[in-house]
């Protein structure tokens, strides 16, 4: 069962992955293609933990723990930029 | 023994005036005077053995690779050139002890003088070629010195720039002459040369070593057409033109003539370059200096003409003639020192030395006219004098040779003219300097005889001048005799010395050119008035220094085409290296046709099939990477696609078996995208109106470049991939965990097996957060006003939302990365990832709630931090020592403890959190001080288009 | 001088329990290295790097919360997902003010997280005084009933649960 | 491996992978900004949550043992979430996107009055210079 | 014993982090801890100097992890030459740069050491991955070092400088992951062994990389077409950091001959003198390009960064033939074209300001009243170290750069002469008018005096120590003439022992010869 | 596979080249990144590729070559100290000269 619905899976995610991505090329504003990217690390962070259990290997969730502690921070830091410029600040 | 002190001495002497340039201007003076007289008694003492016909010889063994030995060799030859130099060295020294101002420069004077002595003794006295060129070299420098003395007049620099560049240029020549004689003789000693003159005749190489050899005598004796540096030598004190144009630098010319006469003379070559040259430079020489205004001028020229007459006496083909030059050597280097001197007097007491002011003198000055007239005598060749003695020697010679067939009889009347030649202007000193009215356009008036010492060297050349004249044989006989056979390295030919032959050829040729020597005098004014003109254009200074004007701007012109500060081309020339030449040998290096070539890519190894989310990942990243090319000038949009591509490595480290990578990857990508962001806020926009966009050409270049590049990576990556290899990878594998103690085989690289490598890496970051705060000290940037779209920046600075959540995360990003560090030896993980991650939460803290707020509470010196990391991993490596291991040598081992269980230490890990702490200082360094705090930002007006 | 050593009770206990977590087993010796990263890293924050000082009140109706969110996310998800997949002209996006009540920020934040991890609201902005809400709804039905959904079923808890303490 | 178990697993994984999908799709039919923002959090909830889940069952089972880590993923993405939504949403009202017309009530910022915001949806202040 | 060879890394490693965590104000003790490591190198280079001379080849795996596998330091007599030159540099450039240029900014002394680290560890390196770590720090230091100071002339260059060189080490890890995913190794050596038995299918592969990596380090070296960032990097660079930027072209010079002898192997392969063509004609061009540079050169300092290019030249012309008089040409040739190039970008600093008044208003011109111009006291002594600097560079006699020059003539003497000496002397003698032009602008016509100068006691004995740097390298050429016989056997060893593969596999393999 | 990963490195190579070869700063910091993507990517495909064998001990697997992998650690650490210079460096020359072009003047 688990043989047919992992190509599935990855199916159904990489499809996602792929519209994110569309998304990102698309734009058309900047906070736009952020949000793609944002949505791109968290489809990521899937795709690694499915991968792992493909392969039956544990050592795929780190990666996808850093994503998820990590990875907002690029967004944070671009979405800032527009705001304010200078993203790290006197005061 | 001998030898080396006579070579030595000027050098000590020299090194001695400058350890005690305290006592002043006349130690200096009687240092380089003892000098000079030490010297002659050295010759004196040799004097004996010489005249006996022995060669003093003296060698050691320098540099055997190319040649070079300190190899000495006192001939008869040497002998003669040797006493001229010191002779006339300390006749010299003498007069300048009068002749200078007793200032400071004056030791230096000294100094040089005595360095130029030493150097030419050098050249004299070598017995190995290569010896003979070094000294030969030094004897240009220390001209160049000595004729620049007078730094700060305009015309001396220049002088001296011209003899340098003149001479150098023929010391180079000569360089390669010399390297080609000694492969052709397969020995640069001298004796051995000498041994093997028709064998050297013979040899294909004969032609260009001579060739070279010439240049470098005929620039050093400014023969045609290398004479137009002499002349402007003369803005040297007058002491040194003295020296340097009459026993000296000018003979070290002729010297080699007849140092090498017995290898190279003797084929048609020799004969025509040599005779030819001498021929045009002694009637040049002579038209030019009756042309002179300037009494050192006048003198200048006319050394050129009688350095032009031993020129044509050496490329004669009668072993005579060469007899002929070495006495007129002898003779110009007597009388032309003399009058030098005397030119030099009239100079230093009268404040000019212009022909046309010039005048009268006789009354005020009869002992320095009459010294100075006997002198020209002898320059003209009158009888009874030595110029005589040698002059009708060489008229004989022009008759005896057999060189031009039917053209002949040009030699001999080409001879008289230079002949009628050398009386008119000698008449012209004598009369216009001495008589011609009376001296009512000096400088300083009146002129009077100058100290009674002064004129003492003058005094005693012109003596000589008289006594050799008058008694040739006595005097200088036996000289010339051993002189002419040590040249001619055999017995010289018969020839008498004597002021009467009788009536012959050679007296009439004599009596003919002072006749129309006198003539020419008479006449000069409507011969040679319209010339003026032309000579102005002549002026060989000032064309020299066009030449080297347009060579520089030739020069320039090249190095700013070539270098036009424009990075765009250097990046273009180097990856087009960098590109092309890897694929030429890639593609067989033309052996192979191009199809061929392209299939012989491809290995043996069958590929792997591709699955279709690895291709799209792939595709993904590709497009990415060409997408973020389209977008460049929409950088937020770029940078965005930028962090795709990150993105798609992660999960292609992830798909690839390289979790350590992917790790790595996700850190570093959020770093790397705070400092481009923190960039950006600083970076001009470009709104489509800046200049230099790309033209056509530009993009199809760099297009092509750029796909040359990338096919060349795909190619060889491709043919890697399909080969079979054999890797030291199985070793790690092998012993990570017997031989390091981790089983993350990466890791166990990283810390241990290749910890030295990791090692670097950290002090590559040390150094470039150094760097960074370096470079961020005092640096003002213009912070934009607008956002991208124009409205001005939000009013919010720190939102309250994400200041609280980075607090939030701060904990629990910690331990997420004292997690990453600690299981980092066994698997993904590590002390850079680690780092990263702490660094992420505390730069979030800078983020979320600005650098004042979060320094005030993180009292940390991340400088310092980024330095104890580097040595705790230093001396963790260090550790090792004191057990007997080499540096970085890890030990591990597996400890057992109630409760907790079983675990493991490994120093590694210590190593790792040298690691840890260098990163985190480093990141944190970098980061942070982008910040506001060092940088000043001041406010502006432009407006900031960057994205879309 | 205990509030010294140990600053943050709670911090620490969760990180506790995050590391075991990570480690991914429960073991002694972790358990005891957790408590100890727990204590450590606590110390470390400090007062001044985290937040105002607060407690956590009413564990059980922290839990019922928790479940009642869980829930509404998957409800939402759900009803969402129609939206979305849905034709577009049948949506009401609009964005709403709701008007707040919280002291602790910990509070406002777990409030605001919620809202946004709810499909179909979001937060876009505070307002300086932190009192109004700006919500942007994907498809608004009846603005008073939502405003007073997360009034009641978020807010009120989120109130009982984080309680100020002085500093 | 027991089918049930295995069928836990393939539900929650389809679960998850569908509305990552869904989620997707929001993010390219949705027709403003604002409402784009909404996709993501279908992908950051019952999304990952599905497959994080799946995860936690699979190697609980295979590894022998309770296997919870990968909920920690879950955890952070849920104290990240929301604060890159509220970020994004601030750009865009920084950024004055539009949102489309049958929106009801209007977009503010601190910092910034109504007024201004009301002003600024009129006329547009460019730079000072083109 | 073998474990000392650590020291010319670990010394400038431990005082660069020490002074990396110096407080910013501590500058006299940053200063002495900067001098005193670079003066404790010269003694322990030329120590190991010595152990190289006696022709072993000591072997240190970092770890205790045998070669091929671990990474290995090995010390021959190459790179002791290159180790002694790097500590004689370092000295000067110390002691001159705490006369003055290291408070130009921040960090100087720390930067200066990891230099050096870089570059003793570049000599040391057996390993292709280490060589290229070694070369990152060398790299990332200068890059710091050559921005030092700041202002345009610095600035711009030195971005430029960056730039290409990150290019290069783009290249470089191409080039390296090439060689290793043919061969599966990464140590010299090893990989030398490994090429030997490369299927002929390969082979172009191979050479390919080879090609690349020779073009990385060229580009390090300044060849053409790859020189262009050399000129105005060197030009704007501080006096301190030039002269010890002058061996900064020598490594790649260096990592050429290494390369050769150890990967790509003379005695036999296939791939032995794969570059022997292309090399020999970018040398020339390079020759003649610096001395074209030279002669458009008006100051010092741009001058003697050309003079660094001709000499360039000339050692990549001798490294290309790839025989062994040529190697001894180029390996005495190296000492000295470094430390006189060195010794004048020291002098330049004194010989070029004055050319460049800081304050108009305070410069007045002298000799226009008098009739001679007020000199500068004591510029003599700059002038006669000048002469004697530019005299060696130049070669000529007697200095040591004839020498050299010489030896690489006798050594191109034969099919290369007609192309290579029109080069070489041409060269010469265009540098030799434009050092007699610039030398004579910059040295003798001093038009200027300064007036105003604060503590002037003070600044005679900065001077006297900065014209004692200068001449402690020109006092380093003199010894090259002095014992030209014994630097000739010592550089004869050593082009010996880098022909003599079998050596370094038995030393670093432990293994005789394998594979042929 | 193999192809398809060397095209990739081939098209990261030719974008980050040509990013290399344009003239603002930021452009060309661009083109380093994308060049260290490339180059990462190349060295670990020298490694030959290897799926599902991550080079960590477990029981009796197959391993990825493990050296390549620790070499591109090595190369990321220093291209991100290396670019994090150039990125001030940029800054520095931006300040000094008020353009971001790579030659610290406008050209036509
Ligand atoms: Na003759
Ligand atoms: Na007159």
């Amino acid at each position: 069962m688990l043989a047919v619905v992992i190509p599935i899976a990855l199916a159904l995610q990489g499809l996602a992955f792929l519209l994110t991505v569309a998304r990102l090329l698309r734009g058309p504003s900047l906070p736009d293609r952020i949000i793609a990217l944002d949505t791109l690390s968290i489809n990521a962070i899937a795709l690694l933990v499915l991968y792992g259990m493909v392969i039956d290997s544990t050592l795929f969730f780190e990666i996808a723990l850093l994503i998820a502690v990590t990875g907002f921070i690029g967004t944070v830091a671009l979405t800032k930029y527009l705001q304010r410029g200078d993203i790290i600040e006197l005061r | 023994m001998l030898m080396i002190a006579l070579v030595a001495l000027p050098f000590a002497g020299a090194l001695i005036v400058q350890l005690c340039k305290r006592a002043g201007a006349t130690a200096a003076f009687a240092i380089a005077a003892v000098t000079a007289l030490a010297g002659l008694g050295v010759l004196a003492t040799a004097w004996p053995g010489i005249e006996g016909g022995t060669v003093f010889a003296w060698r050691r063994e320098w540099l055997a690779s190319i040649g070079l030995n300190l190899s000495l060799r006192l001939d008869g030859l040497s002998f003669t050139f040797a006493l001229l130099i010191d002779g006339i060295g300390l006749l010299v020294t003498v007069y300048a002890r009068y002749y200078l101002p007793r200032v400071a420069s004056t030791v230096r004077f000294f100094t040089l003088l005595l360095l130029f002595m030493g150097a030419m003794l050098g050249v004299v006295l070598s017995g190995n070629l290569l010896l003979m060129l070094v000294f030969w070299e030094m004897t240009s420098i220390v001209s160049f010195l000595l004729i620049g003395f007078w730094s700060y007049r305009s015309e001396a620099r220049k002088g001296a720039r011209m003899a340098l560049t003149v001479t150098g240029a023929g010391g180079l020549a000569l360089l390669a002459g010399v390297l080609l004689l000694g492969r052709i003789c397969g020995s640069l000693e001298l004796s051995d040369v000498l041994a093997q003159g028709g064998m050297v005749q013979r040899h294909p190489l004969y032609p260009a070593m001579l060739v070279l050899v010439l240049l470098g005598a005929f620039t050093k004796s400014a023969q045609f057409p290398f004479f137009f540096w002499l002349p402007h030598a003369m803005s040297a004190p007058t002491p040194v033109s003295a020296y340097l144009h009459s026993a000296t630098m000018v003979k070290a010319g002729v010297f080699l003539l007849a140092r090498l006469y017995p290898v190279l003379d003797g084929t048609p070559w020799w004969f025509y370059i040599v005779s030819l040259a001498g021929l045009i430079t002694l009637v040049g020489g002579a038209a030019m200096a009756l042309l002179q205004r300037d009494l050192k001028g006048l003198l200048a020229y006319s050394t050129i003409s009688h350095l032009g007459l031993i020129t044509l006496l050496f490329g004669l083909d009668t072993q005579l003639s060469t007899v002929a030059a070495l006495f007129h050597i002898i003779n110009h280097a007597v009388f032309k020192a003399s009058l030098f001197m005397a030119a030099g007097i009239i100079d230093h007491e009268t404040g000019t030395r212009d022909l046309t002011r010039l005048r009268g003198l006789w009354r005020y000055m009869p002992h320095t006219g009459a010294l100075a007239i006997v002198a020209s005598l002898s320059m003209a060749g009158v009888p009874l004098l030595n110029g005589f003695l040698s002059k009708e020697m060489f008229f004989g010679e022009t008759l005896a040779q057999d060189l031009f067939g039917y053209f002949n009889w040009v030699v001999p009347a080409a001879a008289t003219l230079a002949g009628a030649l050398s009386v008119a202007y000698s008449l012209r000193f004598i009369y216009g300097v001495f008589f011609d009215g009376k001296p009512d356009d000096l400088p300083n008036y009146p002129p009077h005889e100058p100290p009674r010492l002064m004129k003492f060297p003058v005094e005693i050349l012109v003596v000589i001048c008289l006594v050799v004249g008058l008694v040739p044989n006595i005097t200088v006989g036996a000289l010339l005799q051993i002189t002419a056979a040590a040249t001619l390295n055999g017995p010289p030919p018969e020839y008498s010395l004597s002021p009467w032959h009788g009536v012959n050829l050679p007296l009439v040729m004599s009596l003919v050119s002072l006749v129309a020597g006198t003539a020419l005098f008479y006449f000069r004014r409507e011969a040679f008035h319209r010339h003026h003109e032309t000579l102005a254009l002549l002026n060989a200074r000032d064309r020299f220094e066009d030449l080297m004007r347009a060579l520089g701007w030739v020069a320039a012109r090249l190095t700013a085409a070539l270098e036009n500060g424009s990075l765009q081309r250097y990046v273009a020339l180097l990856v087009a290296a960098m590109v092309l030449l890897p694929a030429w040998y890639l593609l067989g290096a033309g052996t192979l046709p191009f199809p061929a070539a392209i299939g012989a890519l491809r290995g043996p190894l069958p590929p792997a099939p591709l699955d279709p989310a690895t291709g799209a990942g792939l595709a993904i990243l590709a497009l990415g990477a060409v997408v973020v090319v389209g977008w460049r000038r929409q950088r937020v949009a770029a940078l965005s696609m930028l962090s795709l591509c990150g993105l798609m490595m992660v999960l292609l480290f992830g798909r690839f078996s390289a979790p350590d990578l992917a790790l790595t990857q996700v850190t570093v990508e959020v770093v790397t995208i705070l400092l481009m962001v923190l960039a950006l806020y600083f970076l001009p926009g470009d709104n489509g109106q800046s200049p230099g966009r790309t033209t056509p050409a530009r993009w199809m270049r760099d297009g092509a470049l750029a796909l040359a590049g990338g096919a060349f990576t795909s190619a060889a990556a491709y043919a890697v991939m399909t080969r079979a290899y054999d890797s030291i990878g199985e070793y790690f594998v092998r012993n990570s965990v017997s031989g390091g103690g981790g089983t993350n085989i990466v890791n166990v690289i990283l810390v241990d097996f290749r910890g030295f490598d990791t090692f670097g890496e950290i002090c590559v970051l040390l150094v470039a957060g150094l760097g960074v705060q370096a470079m961020l000290k005092g640096l003002r940037l213009t912070a934009p006003q607008f956002d991208i779209n124009g409205s001005p920046w939000a009013g919010q600075s720190h939102p309250l939302l994400l200041a609280i959540l980075a607090r939030l995360m701060l904990p629990l990003t910690l331990l997420v990365a004292v997690f990453m560090l600690l299981r980092g030896h066994n698997l993904p993980g590590g002390g850079f990832v680690a780092a990263l991650v702490t660094s992420i939460a505390l730069l979030m803290q800078y983020v979320a709630s600005g650098v004042l707020w979060t320094e005030s509470r993180i009292m940390v010196n991340y400088r310092v931090m980024a330095g104890a990391g580097i040595l705790l991993a230093g001396l963790t490596g260090l550790g090792s020592w004191f057990f007997g291991y080499p540096f970085l040598t890890t030990a591990f081992g597996h400890f057992h403890l109630p409760v907790i269980g079983e675990f493991e230490l490994a120093t590694a890990m210590l190593f790792d959190l040298g690691v840890y702490f260098t990163v985190v200082g480093t990141t944190l360094l970098i980061v942070s001080h982008l910040g506001v705090r060092d940088k000043r930002i001041l406010a502006s007006t432009h407006d900031h288009n960057g994205g879309r | 001088m205990l509030k010294r050593l140990f600053p943050h009770p709670w911090l620490s206990v969760v990180l506790l329990l995050i590391w075991l977590l990570l480690v991914n087993e429960a073991s002694a010796g972790h358990l005891l290295l957790g408590a100890l990263l727990g204590w450590v890293i606590a110390l470390l924050v400090g007062r001044r790097l985290w937040l105002r000082p607060m407690a956590l009140r009413r564990p059980d109706l922290m839990l019922r919360l928790a479940g009642r969110v869980l829930y509404d996310i998957v409800h939402a998800n759900v009803e969402v997902a129609a939206l979305v997949l849905g034709p577009m002209r049948r949506m009401q996006p609009a964005f709403i003010q709701v008007p707040l009540d919280l002291d602790h920020e910990m509070a406002l934040t777990a409030l605001i997280s919620i809202v946004s991890l709810s499909p179909g609201t979001l937060c876009a902005e505070l307002s300086d005084d932190r009192r109004v809400l700006l919500i942007h709804v994907l498809n608004l039905r009846d603005e008073a009933r939502l405003v007073d959904t997360i009034k009641s079923r978020y807010e009120a808890p989120l109130k009982e649960i984080f309680v100020c303490l002085p500093s | 491996m027991h089918p049930m178990v295995e069928l836990v697993i393939c539900v929650l994984l389809l679960i998850g992978s569908g509305f990552m999908l869904i989620g997707a799709i929001g993010l390219a039919r949705l027709p403003d900004f604002y409402m784009r923002l909404h996709g993501p959090t279908k992908s950051t909830t019952l999304g990952v949550g599905g497959v994080v889940l799946a995860s936690v069952v699979y190697f609980s089972v295979r590894g022998g043992g309770l296997s919870l880590h990968e909920m920690l993923v879950t955890a952070f993405l849920f104290l990240t979430a929301p604060i890159s939504a509220h970020m994004l949403a601030k750009a865009a009202i920084q950024h004055r996107l539009p949102v489309i017309e049958r929106t009801r009530g209007r977009a503010w910022t601190p910092g910034r009055s109504v007024a201004e915001a009301d002003r600024d949806d009129t006329e547009c202040p460019g730079p000072d210079h083109p | 014993m073998n474990q000392a060879l650590l020291l010319p890394l670990l010394v400038p490693m431990f005082a660069g982090a020490l002074l990396a965590m110096m407080p910013a104000r501590r500058q006299t003790w940053q200063r002495g801890v900067s001098v005193a490591a670079s003066l404790a190198l010269l003694p322990v280079a030329v120590w190991l100097l010595c152990v190289a001379d006696s022709g072993a080849i000591p072997v240190v795996a970092m770890g205790n992890w045998p070669a091929p596998f671990g990474i290995v330091l090995q010390l021959d007599r190459l790179g002791a030459l290159m180790l002694v030159l790097t500590a004689v540099l370092a000295v000067a450039a110390s002691v001159h740069a705490s006369c003055g240029d290291a408070r130009l900014g921040r960090h100087f002394d720390a930067l200066f050491q990891f230099q050096l680290m870089g570059l003793n560890g570049a000599f040391l390196a057996g390993d292709l991955f280490n060589l290229f770590v070694f070369f990152e720090i060398l790299l990332i230091a200068s890059y710091s070092l050559l921005v030092h100071g700041g202002g345009a002339r610095r600035i711009g260059p030195g971005l430029h400088y960056v730039l290409i060189n990150l290019v290069g080490s783009s290249f470089f890890l191409i080039a390296i992951g090439i060689l290793y995913g043919l061969t599966g190794t990464l140590n010299m050596v090893d990989m030398g062994v490994r090429l030997q038995a490369l299927d002929a299918s390969s082979q172009p592969l191979a050479v390919a990389g080879g090609t690349m990596l020779l073009l990385v380090f060229l580009l390090k070296a300044a060849a053409f077409p790859l020189y262009f960032w050399l000129p105005r990097a060197y030009a704007g660079a501080t006096p301190s950091v030039a002269a010890l930027f002058a061996v900064m072209t020598k490594v790649g010079v260096y990592a050429v001959l290494r390369t050769q002898a150890l990967v790509f192997g003379l005695d036999t392969g296939p791939l032995a003198g794969f570059m022997h063509g292309w090399l020999w004609w970018l040398a020339l061009t390079t020759m003649a390009v610096g001395a074209i540079g030279a002669l458009a050169a008006r100051e010092v300092r741009v001058l003697t960064g050309y003079l660094v290019l001709t000499s360039v030249g000339m050692l990549l012309a001798g490294t290309s033939l790839q025989t062994y008089d040529a190697w001894a040409a180029v390996l005495y040739y190296l000492p000295s074209t470094t430390l006189c190039t060195a010794a004048l970008f020291l002098l330049a600093g004194a010989l070029d300001t004055r050319q460049e008044p800081a304050d108009p208003a305070l410069e007045r011109p002298a000799g226009k009243a008098g009739g001679r111009a007020v000199k500068r006291p004591g510029m003599r002594m700059e002038g006669a170290l000048f002469l004697v600097a530019i005299v060696t560079a130049i070669g000529l006699p007697p200095m040591s750069g004839f020498i050299g020059k010489t030896m690489l003539l006798r050594a191109t003497l034969g099919p290369g002469a007609p192309a290579a000496w029109p080069v070489i002397l041409g060269a010469s003698l265009l540098l030799l008018v434009a050092a007699s032009r610039t030398g004579s602008r910059q040295v003798w016509s001093a038009p200027y005096v300064r007036h105003g100068v604060r503590s002037p006691g003070r600044r005679v004995v900065l001077r006297r120590w900065k014209l004692a740097c200068a001449m402690f390298l020109l006092a380093g050429n003199l010894a090259l003439v002095l014992f030209a016989g014994q630097v000739e056997r010592y550089v004869d060893a050593t082009a010996g022992q880098l022909t003599d593969t079998p050596a370094y596999r038995q030393a670093v393999l432990g293994t005789p010869a394998q594979g042929d | 596979m193999e192809a398809a990963f060397a095209v990739t490195i081939g098209v990261l190579t030719a974008s980050g080249l040509f990013l290399l070869l344009r003239a603002r700063t930021f452009t060309v910091v661009l083109g380093l990144t994308l060049m260290s993507y490339a180059v990462t990517l190349f060295l670990l495909s020298m490694g030959r590729l290897a799926t599902a064998r991550p080079p960590v001990i477990m029981d009796g697997a197959r391993y990825a070559d493990p050296v390549p992998q620790a070499l591109v650690l090595t190369a990321i650490v220093i291209s991100f100290a290396m670019t994090a210079f150039a990125i001030v460096l940029s800054l520095r020359s931006l300040g000094l000269s008020g353009t971001d072009h790579v030659d610290g003047v406008e050209r036509p």
